[in-house]
């Protein structure tokens, strides 16, 4: 988590920007090779359940985690790898939910995508499209009832996701208080299989904010520049009191809706197309034009996020899981009140 | 000075309000207007920012209470009936029902369903919800049926660290009083035995104590001594006094205000039968609400609903059997 | 149920619009008598349950009831008594629903403003606010499986229920489909007693119309000549094909939200101001300044509404109400699997 | 030639789109990309036109299905999983269940739910949600627990005038295999003994059957003939065939998979007990699920739910009492 400077005219802010793009490229890349490995993990029968990539999306991501400072609120989705990194989160943590350790923050309760430490403001998702936002609202309300001015809360959504009334609710329910929302729309042309075409029918998702009174901008979404551009700038006006925002990125799912799916049906111009760029390359492209990085640098940073990843996957495997005796099956917290008959 | 059932849910609230800072209220109209029942009269005034008008969007109503209650403030949250709590109802079952469990961290969110039939209110202002919130793990579910108790379980709905699903029945609201708000309470999770009697065991809960207790009466001229036990609480159920009751008297007539599949007195009966079979004398009996939406007239809604005499007849049966 | 003519330049349209406005403000005197009688039974202890009325909305819902031809469909709200009487309901319907006769569409299983004949494409409300737009939607979508084409269906909706997540949902369904939905939006200012200030922050309700990619207009309405107008323009376009229409009238609620509410809410300053007129007092002067009618007539209407009510009255309340012992308690239709048990 | 559950449904739908032209699916995904589990693979192509992919909008979903029945259509809805319903439940328990009652119009909607836990999937996609909708006056909840129930059902479904929750298990669409589909079947509301025995009566439905048959050949070998009723709709429930069951066996254990409080299983065992209670030779017992939500983890997952061991562990103990 670092402060994301905008408007990089004078040195420092140039080089505080680089920074934060060094910084967030290093979290795309961990998260890009994190969700490889988990996917190879569920191909060899490892992982139960789902597994979801934010392949494509890891620019957006990690721009929105980034972009956030200790003490805000982040409810990311299932493509949101990268961003739960950047806001915080242990590649060891990923791994124990996905691989489903006692010790992981779900103690194997809850699984993959599903995770979250509430209390740091990382919320965990249900898979409920939309139920999360008014969930922020609810923190940023207390925030403000408790005289702590100055945080935000993002939460990511996609553009099926909008077709939610959960999403319509929470919005405007943002825009009543004048909540320090930012909600980070990526629009990735499909909602599992169905296109956009049959999701919404305005010329432009961020159509939609004028219908709430929010403040919103657009951005390539494979463009880690604007990304962190857009999304730190939204980010600061809501920290300025300027009410919600909204961001919406243009890209495209560079995988199937979870490891299962072999997305046949992503249209091919779309791949071509400029939507369909890596956000990956793209950055690599930008740090090697701006001699940020050599190829050599990205080569050793890759090797690190690998031995990162491996050692901690190496040492969940080793990890118990929950053990049904032992664990308390209680759905409350006040111990005298729970029935617990079966 | 008398104090009525909606009175005392005002009261509660207000008490919540001046004991707690963390505490606040949402929801539709509950703000200056002092909500549709005038269950939150005043409060805005009392207690400025803290009772705040929502928009007409019980999804995000909830879901904004469950977030306050992670950053460890006691939202109370008013549903306008708890027929439209169904628009809320995710929300309610797997954003605020699963936290605890998901995360560790408890989620003290209280839900006022204003519920239960009324004369001329028809199928969406009269729902009994209980059954189904009830159902869902990691919910509380209260049913208080007197002042005094709408009283003291609110104020520990709003105390208590999980989420709570507080069924205020609006027939009770006017119709009940009491002399004043009590001191002292029997916590939630324990069922009272409100009369008692040797013969026969009527478990209820909500308005229908009231309509229990009415049968009582009617059946002691004849020599009937009928033990009426209130719930308080469907969930969890105490099944310890019910139990009791019923190895005292040796049968069981539940009586409830919900749609006969599956509720209250369902579950009671199968806790009774499976637990306590040998305490029974008599096949356990029940008697729920017709098995339709609840009708808007008055003579459909008192056929729909048991009554006083309803129960009367049904634990007539029972006591011949 | 007429067909609406919009640009009256030619002497037959004009003739045309004439007969409109007449019938129309015909439909909203009757209207305000009938409510008016509705109140006053309830003053009367004779109505069990809420009696709400549609008082200074008279204009807007007549509109769209006139605006609508015989196979259209129209799922009015609790402000629609004119637009109801427009679109076909009788006197005696409306009567024998508030009064719980066994006689009406309802037989006494439901009442007041819950009333409709879903065969006839008048849809009875359910008190969930939204939800009947969704069901219009369908309709309109089984027309089109059948090859119906030229229909169109009208949808009420207040500003308190545009924060609905059912709302939002269905007014997107509709675009996606392109289905022939007007969208008549009463901004009363009030949603029970939450003014607009806490239940939306756009600036005009308007602007939600583009984050849908639906056509909108906005109008008055407390006149009754731009609701006839906006109202009508938006069917013709919608039954050209033109895909969701969304009309906006600004208005104020004349009344409480139901009768037991003195409404003391509302801001004096609102009612003093343009949208606080009497529309139809509006509609009045306008029939006497065009000459299209001279108060003795006016007088003559209204005496003749007021008797056409005390008959429809008068008889159903001789009407008996439902009877529980031959009541039916069976809420399916298929016979053998009702369970039926209590 | 053998065919899976799942085919079963996909098959099902096939024939009510060619039957009848009033039929037409909408859901999420079931157009081209054949629906989530495959259970609309390849209609879309055959019935051009009548298999819709719907926004991401169950409350609409319904909704429009509902406005289509109206107009005499016959819509099958896809839930991508049940657990989602909970977004559209308002218009499937105040809309479609309440329509025919209030208007004596019926409402021939149809809404398949993938239900039930499979391994990994944790709290929002292995829910059971039978007994929320089961509640609700004017709907019809059909949870088939073989392949040609899951075939004959749903056509049935299909052709009832009245909206049917159709629970269709998602752990038995690859896991069950029939030779061929029927050509017959019985009807719905009627249960079926698949098993007979003397011992003992095991009333079950869906995927609990299979563990409840298991756990009955467990018991074999003890001498223990155990006959297991498959209740094939939850409502209505038959009775009769139950109590006929609980006749000739004077025992009684019910296993669901739902969470325990105030479902199928009470409801049975409240109407044995009730209206048979002459017939028991012991206390009727449940077993359900454990009152969490369902868990991710493999390990808890399979403690969480009935399992064959389980039930042969309850069965074993109430042929002793
Ligand atoms: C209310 C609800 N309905 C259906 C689903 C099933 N579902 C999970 S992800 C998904 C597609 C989401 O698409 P989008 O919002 O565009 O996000 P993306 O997967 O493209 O990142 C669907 C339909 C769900 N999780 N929640
Ligand atoms: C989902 C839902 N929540 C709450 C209510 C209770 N309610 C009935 S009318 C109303 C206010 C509606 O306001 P608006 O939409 O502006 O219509 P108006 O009454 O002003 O015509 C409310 C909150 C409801 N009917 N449905
Ligand atoms: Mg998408
Ligand atoms: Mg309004």
């Amino acid at each position: 988590m670092l402060q994301t400077v905008l408007e990089p005219q004078t040195a420092e802010k140039a080089a505080l920007f680089r920074e934060t793009y060094l910084a967030a490229y290093r979290f795309m890349l961990l998260a890009r090779l994190l969700d490889d490995k988990f996917a190879a993990l569920w191909r060899s029968g490892r992982i139960h359940g789902g597994v979801f990539l934010g392949r494509g999306q890891e620019a957006l991501s990690a721009a929105t985690g980034i972009s956030l400072k200790k003490g805000d609120v982040f409810a990311p989705l299932i493509r949101d790898a990268a961003g739960r990194l950047a806001f915080g989160e242990t590649v060891l943590d990923a791994a124990r939910t996905y691989l489903g350790s006692a010790r992981g923050p779900m103690g194997g309760r809850d699984g993959n995508v599903h995770r979250g430490k509430p209390k740091e403001g990382y919320l965990p998702m249900i898979s409920h499209l939309g139920a999360m936002i008014s969930v922020v609202n609810g923190i940023l309300l207390a925030r403000r009832f408790k005289n702590h001015a100055g945080t935000v809360g993002a939460a990511s959504i996609g553009d099926g996701a909008t077709s939610t009334g959960a999403f319509h609710e929470a919005l405007n329910q943002a825009a009543v208080e004048k909540l320090p929302l930012v909600l980070v729309v990526a629009n990735n042309h499909y909602a599992y299989s169905t296109p956009i075409s049959r999701q919404f029918a305005c010329r432009d998702l961020a159509d939609k904010a004028a219908g709430y009174g929010v403040e919103v901008d657009s951005m390539d979404g494979t463009d880690l520049n604007a990304c962190l551009e857009t999304v730190g700038q939204a980010v600061d006006r809501a920290r300025a009191g300027r009410g919600p925002q909204m961001v919406v990125a243009t890209l495209l799912r560079l995988c199937g809706h979870g490891e299962h799916d072999d997305a046949g049906y992503i249209d091919p111009e779309l791949k071509k197309s400029p939507v369909g760029r890596d956000c990956q390359k793209v950055a690599e492209d930008y740090l090697i034009r701006q001699k940020w990085a050599d190829p050599a640098t990205l080569a050793t940073w890759r090797t690190e996020a690998v031995h990162k990843i491996e050692e901690a996957i190496a040492q969940v495997q080793r990890e118990p899981g929950p053990d049904p005796f032992t664990e308390e099956w209680r759905a409350i917290s006040t111990q005298r009140l729970n029935e617990g008959h079966e | 000075m008398s104090i009525t059932y909606l009175e005392a849910i005002r009261e509660a609230q207000a008490q919540a309000l001046r004991d707690d800072p963390r505490v606040f209220i949402y929801g539709q109209d509950v703000g200056p207007f002092g909500g549709a029942h005038k269950a939150t009269k005043n409060l805005a005034k009392e207690f400025p920012g803290r009772v705040l008008d929502s928009p007409i969007s019980e999804d995000a109503i909830v879901g904004l209470a469950v977030g306050a209650a992670i950053e460890g403030m006691r939202p109370i949250v008013e549903m306008q009936f708890a027929d439209f709590s169904t628009v809320g109802f995710n929300q309610i079952v797997n954003q605020a029902a699963t936290l605890f469990w998901r995360t560790n961290v408890p989620c003290p969110v209280t839900v006022r369903l204003p519920f239960g039939g009324t004369s001329g209110s028809g199928p969406f202002h009269s729902q009994c919800m209980e059954t189904v919130y009830a159902h869902y793990p990691g919910l509380i579910v209260m049913t208080p049926a007197t002042v005094e108790d709408a009283y003291s379980m609110l104020l520990e709905a709003v105390a208590i660290d999980d989420p709570v699903i507080f069924c205020e029945h609006k027939f009770l609201y006017y119709h009940l009083k009491a002399e004043k708000l009590p001191s002292e309470a029997l916590p939630v999770g324990k069922a009272r035995i409100v009369r008692e009697g040797r013969d026969m065991t009527i478990v209820t809960y909500s308005a229908m104590l009231h309509e229990a207790l009415e049968a009582a009466n009617e059946l002691t001229p004849e020599g009937w001594e009928v033990e009426v036990v209130d719930l308080r609480s469907v969930k969890p159920i105490d099944t310890d006094t019910v139990m009791a009751s019923v190895a005292r008297t040796g049968r069981l007539l539940c009586v409830g205000e919900a749609w006969p599949w599956g509720g209250v007195t369902a579950e009671i009966i199968a806790r009774v039968s499976s637990e306590g079979y040998g305490l029974l004398d008599a096949p356990p009996q029940r008697l729920n609400a017709k098995d339709t939406p609840v009708p808007y007239h008055p003579n459909l809604w008192a056929a729909h609903r048991p009554t006083a005499r309803a129960i009367t007849a049904a634990a007539r049966k029972l006591l011949r059997l």
